[in-house]
């Protein structure tokens, strides 16, 4: 609380590890952010980069990325910062060996070489324009001598970063104490924080949170669903705080060879489906504030993301009920639909397609089964979430779904083709023009059902003073004490 | 003695073979690990690295043997989420669920017991009465349910109690009562009926015939041979406990070996899952062999002659 | 008669009322008689007739559906039927004692005999535990158990049946009572066993000069041991008298048909018939009115529809029967 | 009288557990018993509690295999005659008549049971020959539709006796019939088994604890200790002339009604036989007051002549060494 | 002889039926229990009548309507709508028939498995009894929660998982509860009775043993009923048992607790139906236990 200035806040999940590279959860990444400190820092604003670790950084071909280091950096045991660091912790992470667990994350990068003590070399694997993206999110540097010595294991159990906290007190699966880094470096664009404790406990039960601020016993919780938070809103000691995600909501339909759902090969039945769901209500009433329905398969803001010229399908049931008639399903049919969190939402869209005579059977797996059923061609609907890494591309989100990938059930060349045509090129109008011809043609087809993109609610202490950012991430070294 | 307790032991051997194979093959057969490790947004050749890495490419047999042999050299394999060897993890976990489990079992105990003896000596009256009305209830309400209630009452009306943790000892108040509840009417069924039975065996009649005060006769003779079936309940209902604490540990967020099982069903951590079910059996196994020697205790019948 | 001080146990008009789903059972009706220092009376009758119930009366130790009333029911002379429990937890085991028929279920488990054995001397005697034990060995020795000082040690499913019930025996001398009921204590043992049990009790009865109410259903016991014998049906006492007389010239029909009943070498011939009582006892719930025995009498009449007269002669030997002598 | 049923060296061991935590050990229930049963005899056995009366009578029966010996019937193993041929010729009465009647049938379909059971007859006839049956150990036919929790214990053991007979066998071994009876209406099933007898020509073993009954009823005693048979006799001389010091003690023990006689001395001492511990030798020199110097190590061998058989060293030669 | 008026009521009793059926009515308890399960299985099958909505229709604009007795409530929805605007009386009202069907499932899977185990043991004692005793053991040390857990989290939930799953943990206390009652009836005369007849072994275990040992049979099959279905809302509870939008108690008591701070209502419903079933198959089969009992043992 604001007396001994420090947050407690709760999280429903704890991390494997705390170390970023071994886990792929959100509160991994918010304690890595907060315990360490990236090459980049990408403004959540105004999405300009700045150098954090880094002073400067050019390309110096189309995959050699040079990048300047800022000195005078300590980490939390006192260990000096310099390109030793960064260059044994990319060429750690990027072995294979080494079982990093964000793979995605770091399997871009060649190697890095030191050119001098201040001064690195960064060698992507083919032309990746995405990289400064990554070293300003999910990759952070860690102390060389330190982490050669315990290992990930070690930093998991004594986490040393350079980050504006610094880790007090952690027991796994239960809770962790970060505290202000008085050494923290003044040129950051991190600010100095000002609230000098966190505490991240990991309570699993949504209810037990609720309880525990309406309690008092939690100032901060986030990942609130909406009607929750619209109700703890009515506690005059609480705050609740929205925002849009970049996590777009959708909903795959299995239309490739030798899918279980015969239907869904059929365009119309697709469409019905479509028109058969009220997102504009969803959006408005269980899905929140800051949420937008959405007409194609990527986060609006992200480059190359757009629905001009995409056909949209309005709600619009009857019409939903004669598409099934002319595909020769006058008496509806019956389908499977996989899904993962969301449950409520999941549970709505099986509503709506029941009215137009849809029977959807709910099978609600765990994300790794999932992905076991999608990749194995034994899911029929899927309703998914993608959060993109917080990475504000297009290629980042579209193409992992539609570029035939594993997780492309609806396996279309002529998308495919385009995706990857925008992906290789380093030319923003030539990415622009091929994305939005993907993204038009998977509109077209219906090859998938953009639902919304998810808001976050937070419910914090009244008295603290912070906003919400897309990228889900609560940002304790800015935050303050409201007067 | 020691003949016996070999014997038990070596049947506790057997027991734990067992139910390490069934979950194993079970825990196998029904999911694809090497996804559940690659993580989310994994592409195949990710999940086929991954699936070399930990050997999970060879048949389930061997992967069962090699597990096995691991395990009785005390090596308990990693965590697949954690990462962390899974002795150290479950063994850090444990204190807390059998602290819970030892709690929430006096607490049945305690409740049980008294309200036992009550109904019995008092059988068919009101209090014997309310006594099974409280037990009818209470087995009724399922203890998520309950759970919620006390704390809806003790935290959010009255302020009274921590809802979540496992910091001061007030944090495990709900927890047990939360838990105990349910298994006390069980004790005190069988104790009320031990001790109705008792209360009409013949020995009762001649320590009352003896002149013995009422009390003497309920207390000394009547209840040390009532408690009897409750010892061998005991451990029988420890491990419903320590399985139900999965539940309530997940509620009130106490880092036990319960929510570490729930983890890692979520998570298909096989490893801690496969080392927790077998933890939990050969502790019910143990349970049940140390019932059976207090019971030996209890009852000198059983005892070497 | 007998001088009154001499009279151990008096009981007039004790009934004993069991409350049950299907009414009241009447499980002993209007029953009266009196032991004396010395004597041993016994109380013989089919299973059911209330030959239990009565001892539990007298000692205060009937179920808790069973209500016992009584005109008076006097222990040395003292009406117990108004004294209150603590009074009468003072008196048992101390002054009037039980034996019950069970031996393997009587005793404890879950203590030892010594254990059983001292407990009563050390509360009624407020004696020490060494004293206690003391005497538990001299009387274990007296029933006959050798190295009594260990068996004292030893738990009741370490001995036999009959030891058993020879640790019962002593645990109800331990106070020295005046005073000693006998619930059937031989029926469960072996008739070798029966035999040196009853001779122990016998014995000890004499020496002692204890005032003993045997119940036992075998006619056999009954002739041996008693002085006088009551008989009992369906709740009722029909005859009582004194030993000879009784079976000599038995004179109600159902004891006379009891005695006929059983085979006895040289009055019955091997392989012949034996004599029958027809039928079966009657339910004891609800009102029993005149004779209980009329539906199972040869010699029945109409008058037995009323309750009969009480008949004695001048030895003491009564009955309860419209006929003088059924015979 | 020749011999229906032979016993040859019948042995039967039980594994006992005697609490958890001690070993199991082997207990002797019937140790070496050889034995005839004469067409149209009434063989008791008496002895003690424990001493396997009941574990013969359930060898005799075919219900319980023997560890080691043979029993034939009329020359034949009872083995090779199989469950539903030994049915047809021998048929248990059992002690309680509360456990003997299954409480979910009635009275008609319990005895029907072997009827059914044969295949003999159709219902129709099958109720009308269980009528006749009920009718003969003096049930009225009311009784037929009740269920057992209905009757006394005379009446069930009635029951149980309607049962064993319908099937018209030729042995019918009761095991202690009356014991669970009060003494009117013991009379009236000794007098129901006598009559039985007469009219179906039956030949009964008949297991009893009570000598007086024994010696009412039967031809031919045995007596049995500790597993063995230590006395055979037919019944008038072995109650006349008990040669065994055990069968004296039980003869002395025997509480006629007779007042004034008191209490005998059975002059044995009370060193109780424990069948899991059986003494060596005679099993009964600890409590034999007639014991001599090779009692307590030398069993003694049986002596069968014309009055029968005794195991006692007080009788026969002295065993010849080994 | 006049034998007429002679005759004294014998100690024959009342006739079996009438003296049962005092049993049972002097047992409140069970007539209660027996009473509130009937209501609620009458509900479960009159569903489609009685329930004033279809319990799935949602209308998002009619969410979190609170029942009649609050100001904004009505009698549209009784007990007003749930998340997703459905008639909260119909889904409680069709939540009985999951329950029941649960319930009933369960224990016909546990208790064929359980009985044929427990009777095995039972008659046949020696090896088999070793074996099912061993049997029993291994499945007693597996926490059924934690097992029941990890399959349906492994295959997915849906009812007919959950019911199968549930169907072979529980089968227990069946096998343990029918090889004990097997083994008291086994030693019995009447079985002896009827071997010495020449009944097969076959006949013997069905015919003479298994009707006896019945009543516990459904003694035990209540309870487990019973705790079938505690378990089912325990996994629903989860979040891993079955699946939305089937109106099961346990998976309405699991969505409602989102809510229970504020509409405690939504929460108490279903919450109360769960206890008041499981309180009332409890009283049934306590009642029944009761009413064997005294049979069992004489
Ligand atoms: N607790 C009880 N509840 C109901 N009836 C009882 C109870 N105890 C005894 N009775 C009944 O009271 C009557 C007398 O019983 P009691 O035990 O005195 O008989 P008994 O003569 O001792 O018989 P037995 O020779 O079998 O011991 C019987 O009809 C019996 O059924
Ligand atoms: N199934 C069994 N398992 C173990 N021991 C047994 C078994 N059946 C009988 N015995 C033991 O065998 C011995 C003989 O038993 P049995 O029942 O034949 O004696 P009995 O002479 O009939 O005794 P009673 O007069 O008490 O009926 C006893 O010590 C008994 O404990
Ligand atoms: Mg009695
Ligand atoms: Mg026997
Ligand atoms: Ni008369």
């Amino acid at each position: 609380g604001k007396s001994d200035n420090s947050v407690v806040m709760a999280y429903d999940q704890a991390p494997e590890s705390v170390d970023p590279f071994f886990n792929n959860v959100r509160i991994g990444v918010i304690i890595g952010q907060h315990v360490w400190d990236t090459l980049i820092y990408r403004d959540p604003i105004t999405n300009d980069y700045k150098g954090q670790l880094a002073k400067s950084w050019k390309w110096v071909d189309d995959r050699t990325l040079e990048v300047e280091l800022r000195e005078g950096i300590k980490f939390h045991n006192g260990e000096e910062f310099d390109a030793d660091d960064v260059v044994y912790t990319l060429n750690f992470v990027s072995k294979p060996e080494n079982k990093v667990t964000t793979q995605q994350n770091v399997s871009w990068i060649e190697k890095a070489e030191k050119v001098d003590k201040h001064k690195v070399r960064i060698t992507t694997k083919k032309v990746f324009p995405a990289a400064i993206e990554y070293l300003a999110g999910p990759v952070v540097i860690h102390p060389n001598e330190y982490y050669e010595k315990v290992g990930p294991a070690g930093q998991n159990d004594k986490p040393v970063g350079s980050g504006p906290y610094k880790v007090t007190e952690y027991v796994p699966g239960k809770s962790i104490v970060l505290e202000t880094n008085p050494d923290y470096f003044a040129d950051s664009p991190k600010p100095k924080p000002t609230i000098g404790k966190v505490e991240i406990r990991f309570i699993p039960d949504r209810q037990t949170q609720m309880a525990e601020a309406i309690s008092g016993g939690v100032d901060f919780i986030m990942h609130v669903p909406k009607d929750q938070a619209e109700q703890l809103e009515a506690a005059p000691h609480l705050q609740v705080v929205s925002g849009e995600t970049m996590r777009i909501v959708f909903m795959q339909m299995n239309s490739q060879e030798g899918t279980p759902a015969p239907a869904l090969k059929d365009e119309r039945v697709r469409k019905a489906i479509i028109h058969a769901i009220d997102r504009e209500t969803m959006v408005k009433e269980i899905v929140g504030k800051g949420s937008r329905v959405l007409n194609t398969i990527c986060f609006p803001s992200q480059f190359g993301c757009t629905d001009h010229g995409a056909p949209k399908y309005p709600y619009d049931p009857e019409k939903a009920k004669s598409l099934l008639a002319e595909a020769g399903f006058p008496n509806g049919l019956e389908l499977d639909i996989v899904a993962y969190r969301e449950r409520n939402q999941t549970e709505a869209i099986i509503g709506y397609l029941q009215a137009v005579g849809i029977k959807a059977n709910l099978r609600f797996l765990q994300y790794a089964a999932m992905r076991e059923q999608i990749r194995g061609n034994k899911a029929m609907l899927t309703h998914q979430t993608w959060g993109s890494f917080s990475v504000n591309d297009v290629s980042a989100s579209t193409p992992v779904y539609f570029a035939m990938g594993d997780d492309d059930i609806s396996r279309d060349p002529e998308v495919r083709d385009a995706l990857n045509k925008g992906d290789n090129s380093v030319d923003p109008a030539v990415r622009n023009a091929s994305y939005k011809e993907a993204l038009t043609r998977i509109a077209e087809k219906a090859y998938a059902v953009p639902l919304y993109s998810l808001p976050v609610y937070y419910v914090a202490t009244a008295d603290l003073d912070f906003r919400a950012y897309p990228d889900e991430m609560p940002r304790f070294w800015e935050m303050t004490w409201k007067k | 003695m020691i003949g016996y307790i070999l014997k038990r032991l070596g049947l506790a051997l057997l027991v734990a073979l067992a139910v390490s194979a069934i979950a194993f093959f079970l825990l196998r057969m029904s999911g694809d690990v090497a996804i559940a490790i690659a993580g989310e947004g994994a592409r195949q050749e990710d999940i086929e690295l991954v699936r070399r890495t930990y050997g999970l490419d060879r048949p389930l047999v061997v992967q069962y043997v090699e597990w096995l042999w691991n395990t009785l050299r005390g090596d308990f394999g990693t965590s697949i989420y954690f990462k962390t060897d899974v002795a150290t993890l479950v063994f850090a976990k444990l204190p807390t669920t059998l602290l819970l489990g030892v709690l929430s079992l006096g607490f049945a105990l305690l409740v049980s017991i008294p309200l036992g003896v009550l109904a019995a000596v008092y059988a068919n009256s009101w209090i014997d009465r309310l006594a099974l009305a409280i037990a009818v209830v209470g087995q009724a309400l399922p203890n998520f349910f309950f759970a919620l209630i006390l704390v809806m009452l003790f935290s959010i009306t009255l302020r009274w109690l921590p809802v979540s943790g496992s910091k001061t000892w007030a944090n495990f108040i709900m927890p047990t009562i939360a838990l105990g509840y349910y298994v006390a009417p069980a004790f005190m069924r069988l104790i009320r009926a031990g001790m109705i039975e008792v209360l009409s065996a013949d020995y009762i009649r001649t320590a009352r015939a003896k002149g013995l005060p009422t009390r003497k006769v309920i207390f000394k003779h009547a209840l040390r041979n009532a408690v009897v079936p409750v010892v061998a309940l005991t451990a029988v209902q420890l491990g419903f406990l320590l399985g139900g604490s999965v539940v309530i540990e997940t509620i009130f967020a106490l880092d036990g070996l319960g929510y570490l099982a729930y983890q890692s069903i979520t998570f298909k951590d096989f490893p801690v899952m496969q080392v927790i079910v077998l933890m939990l059996s050969v502790l019910y196994v143990l349970l049940t062999l140390a019932a059976d020697i207090a019971n030996a205790w209890l009852d000198p019948r059983i005892r070497v002659a | 008669m007998a001088n009154s001080s001499d009279i151990v146990l008096e009981i007039d008009g004790l009934s004993v009322d069991i409350r049950t789903a299907g009414g009241t059972l009447h499980a002993v009706r209007d029953i009266s008689f009196s032991v004396k220092r010395g004597e041993t009376l016994c109380l013989v009758g089919e299973s059911g007739c209330g030959k239990s119930m009565t001892s539990l009366a007298i000692m205060d130790l009937l179920p808790k559906a069973a209500t016992k009333s009584a005109r008076r029911l006097a222990f040395a002379g003292e009406d117990l039927s108004r004294a209150g429990k603590s009074r009468i937890n003072a008196l048992r085991g101390n002054r009037m004692s039980m034996i019950f028929q069970e031996p393997m279920t009587a005793l404890n488990p879950a203590y030892t005999i010594g254990n059983q054995l001292v407990e009563a001397y050390c509360l009624h005697k407020k004696a020490s535990e060494a004293e206690a034990r003391e005497r538990a060995v001299f009387l274990l020795g007296k029933v006959g158990i050798a190295n009594a000082a260990e068996r004292l040690g030893q738990y009741p499913h370490q001995l036999s049946g009959g030891l058993r019930q020879r640790v019962m025996i002593a645990m109800a001398l331990m106070c020295g009572p005046e005073l000693l009921i006998a619930d059937e204590p031989t029926t469960a043992l072996d008739v070798t066993i029966q035999a040196q049990i009853l001779r122990l009790l016998a014995d000890l009865q004499q020496e002692l000069g204890i005032a003993m109410v045997l119940i036992t259903h075998d006619l056999g016991i009954v002739a041996r041991i008693a002085d006088r014998v009551a008989v009992m049906y369906a709740g009722q006492i029909v005859e009582e008298g004194p030993t000879t007389s009784l079976f000599n010239a038995p004179r109600h029909p159902y004891t006379q048909g009891l005695i006929e009943c059983i085979p006895v070498p040289g009055r019955t011939e091997p392989g012949g018939r034996l004599g029958v009582i027809p039928g079966v006892v009657p339910s004891l719930v609800g009102e029993v009115r005149g004779c209980s025995f009329r539906d199972r009498c040869t010699k029945a009449q109409q008058a037995c529809l009323d309750a009969p007269p009480v008949r004695e002669t001048a030895d003491g030997h009564r009955w309860r029967c419209i006929l003088e002598n059924a015979a | 009288m020749t011999a229906l049923i032979e016993a040859h060296d019948l042995t039967r061991s039980f594994e006992v557990s005697r609490g958890m935590f001690k070993g199991k050990r082997t207990l002797h229930a019937v140790n070496g018993i050889s034995l005839d049963i004469r067409q149209g005899e009434v063989l008791a056995i008496v002895g003690e509690s424990g001493c396997g009366k009941s574990t013969l009578a359930r060898m005799l029966l075919g219900l319980l295999p023997p560890s080691a010996g043979a029993i034939t019937l009329e020359g034949q193993d009872i083995r090779s005659l199989g469950r539903k041929g030994m049915a047809r010729r021998v048929q248990p009465v059992f002690q309680d008549p509360y456990s003997s009647l299954n409480p979910r049938r009635t009275i008609a379909s319990i005895v029907a049971l072997p009827l059914e059971v044969h295949g003999i007859g159709t219902a129709a006839e099958r109720r009308k020959m269980t009528i006749e049956m009920l009718d003969k150990v003096g049930l009225p036919q009311r009784f037929a539709d009740r269920y057992p929790r209905e009757l006394s214990g005379g009446q069930r053991q009635r029951v149980a006796i309607a049962r064993a007979l319908v099937m018209k066998p030729e042995v019918v071994v009761c095991d202690e019939p009356t014991s669970a009876l009060d003494v009117s209406v013991q009379s009236q099933i000794l007098n129901l088994l006598m009559d039985l007898r007469r009219e179906l020509n039956l030949t009964y073993v008949f297991i009893s604890h009570n000598l007086a009954v024994v010696e009412h009823i039967a031809t031919r005693v045995a007596v049995m200790y500790l597993g063995r048979v230590v006395e055979l006799a037919e019944t008038e001389a072995l109650f006349k002339a008990p040669r065994h010091p055990y069968t004296k003690a039980l003869l002395a023990s025997v509480l006629t009604p007779e007042p004034g006689l008191g209490i005998p001395d059975t002059g044995l001492g009370i060193a109780f036989p424990d069948p899991l511990n059986p003494p060596s030798g005679c099993p009964f020199h600890p409590r034999c007051p007639e014991r001599l110097p090779q009692c307590g190590s030398v069993v003694p061998q049986i002596l069968r002549d014309e009055n029968g058989a005794v195991a006692c060293h007080l009788h026969g030669q002295a065993p010849a060494p080994h | 002889m006049t034998s007429e008026p002679l005759s004294l009521p014998a100690a024959a009793e009342p006739t079996a039926f009438s003296r049962l059926m005092r049993r049972v009515l002097g047992q409140k308890a069970f007539v209660i229990g027996v009473g509130i399960l009937a209501v609620i299985v009458l509900i479960a099958l009159l569903a489609p009548v009685l329930a004033p909505h279809d319990p799935y229709l949602q209308n998002l604009s009619a969410r979190n309507v609170p029942p009649f007795w609050y100001a904004k409530g009505s009698w549209v929805h009784p007990l007003g709508t749930d998340q997703l605007g459905r008639d909260y009386l119909s889904r409680v009202i069709y939540g009985a028939r999951i329950s029941l069907l649960i319930g009933i499932s369960v224990v016909i899977i546990s208790g064929l498995i359980g009985t044929t185990l427990g009777l095995a043991a039972g008659y046949f004692g020696g090896k088999v009894d070793m074996l099912v005793t061993f049997l029993v053991t291994t499945r007693l040390s597996m926490p059924v929660i934690l097992v029941a857990l990890a399959v349906v989290a492994m295959i997915g939930g849906s009812l007919w998982i959950v019911i199968l799953v549930l169907g072979f943990l529980k089968w227990d206390r069946f096998a343990v509860v029918m090889r004990s009652a097997t083994q008291q009836v086994r030693s019995l005369d009447y079985v002896a009775a009827a071997e010495a007849a020449g009944a097969s072994t076959t006949r013997i275990v069905l015919r003479e043993v298994l009707p006896n040992i019945a009543p516990h049979l459904i003694v035990v099959a209540t309870l487990e009923a019973a705790s079938a279905i505690l378990l089912e809302a325990a996994l629903s509870f989860l979040g891993l048992g079955v699946q939305p939008p089937l109106p099961s108690w346990g998976l309405m008591i699991s969505e409602a607790k989102a809510y229970m701070f504020f509409s405690f209502w939504l929460i108490a419903i279903p919450g109360t139906a769960l206890a008041l079933l499981i309180f009332a198959i409890n009283l049934a089969g306590d009642g029944l236990r009761d009413i064997i009992a005294p049979e069992g043992r004489s």
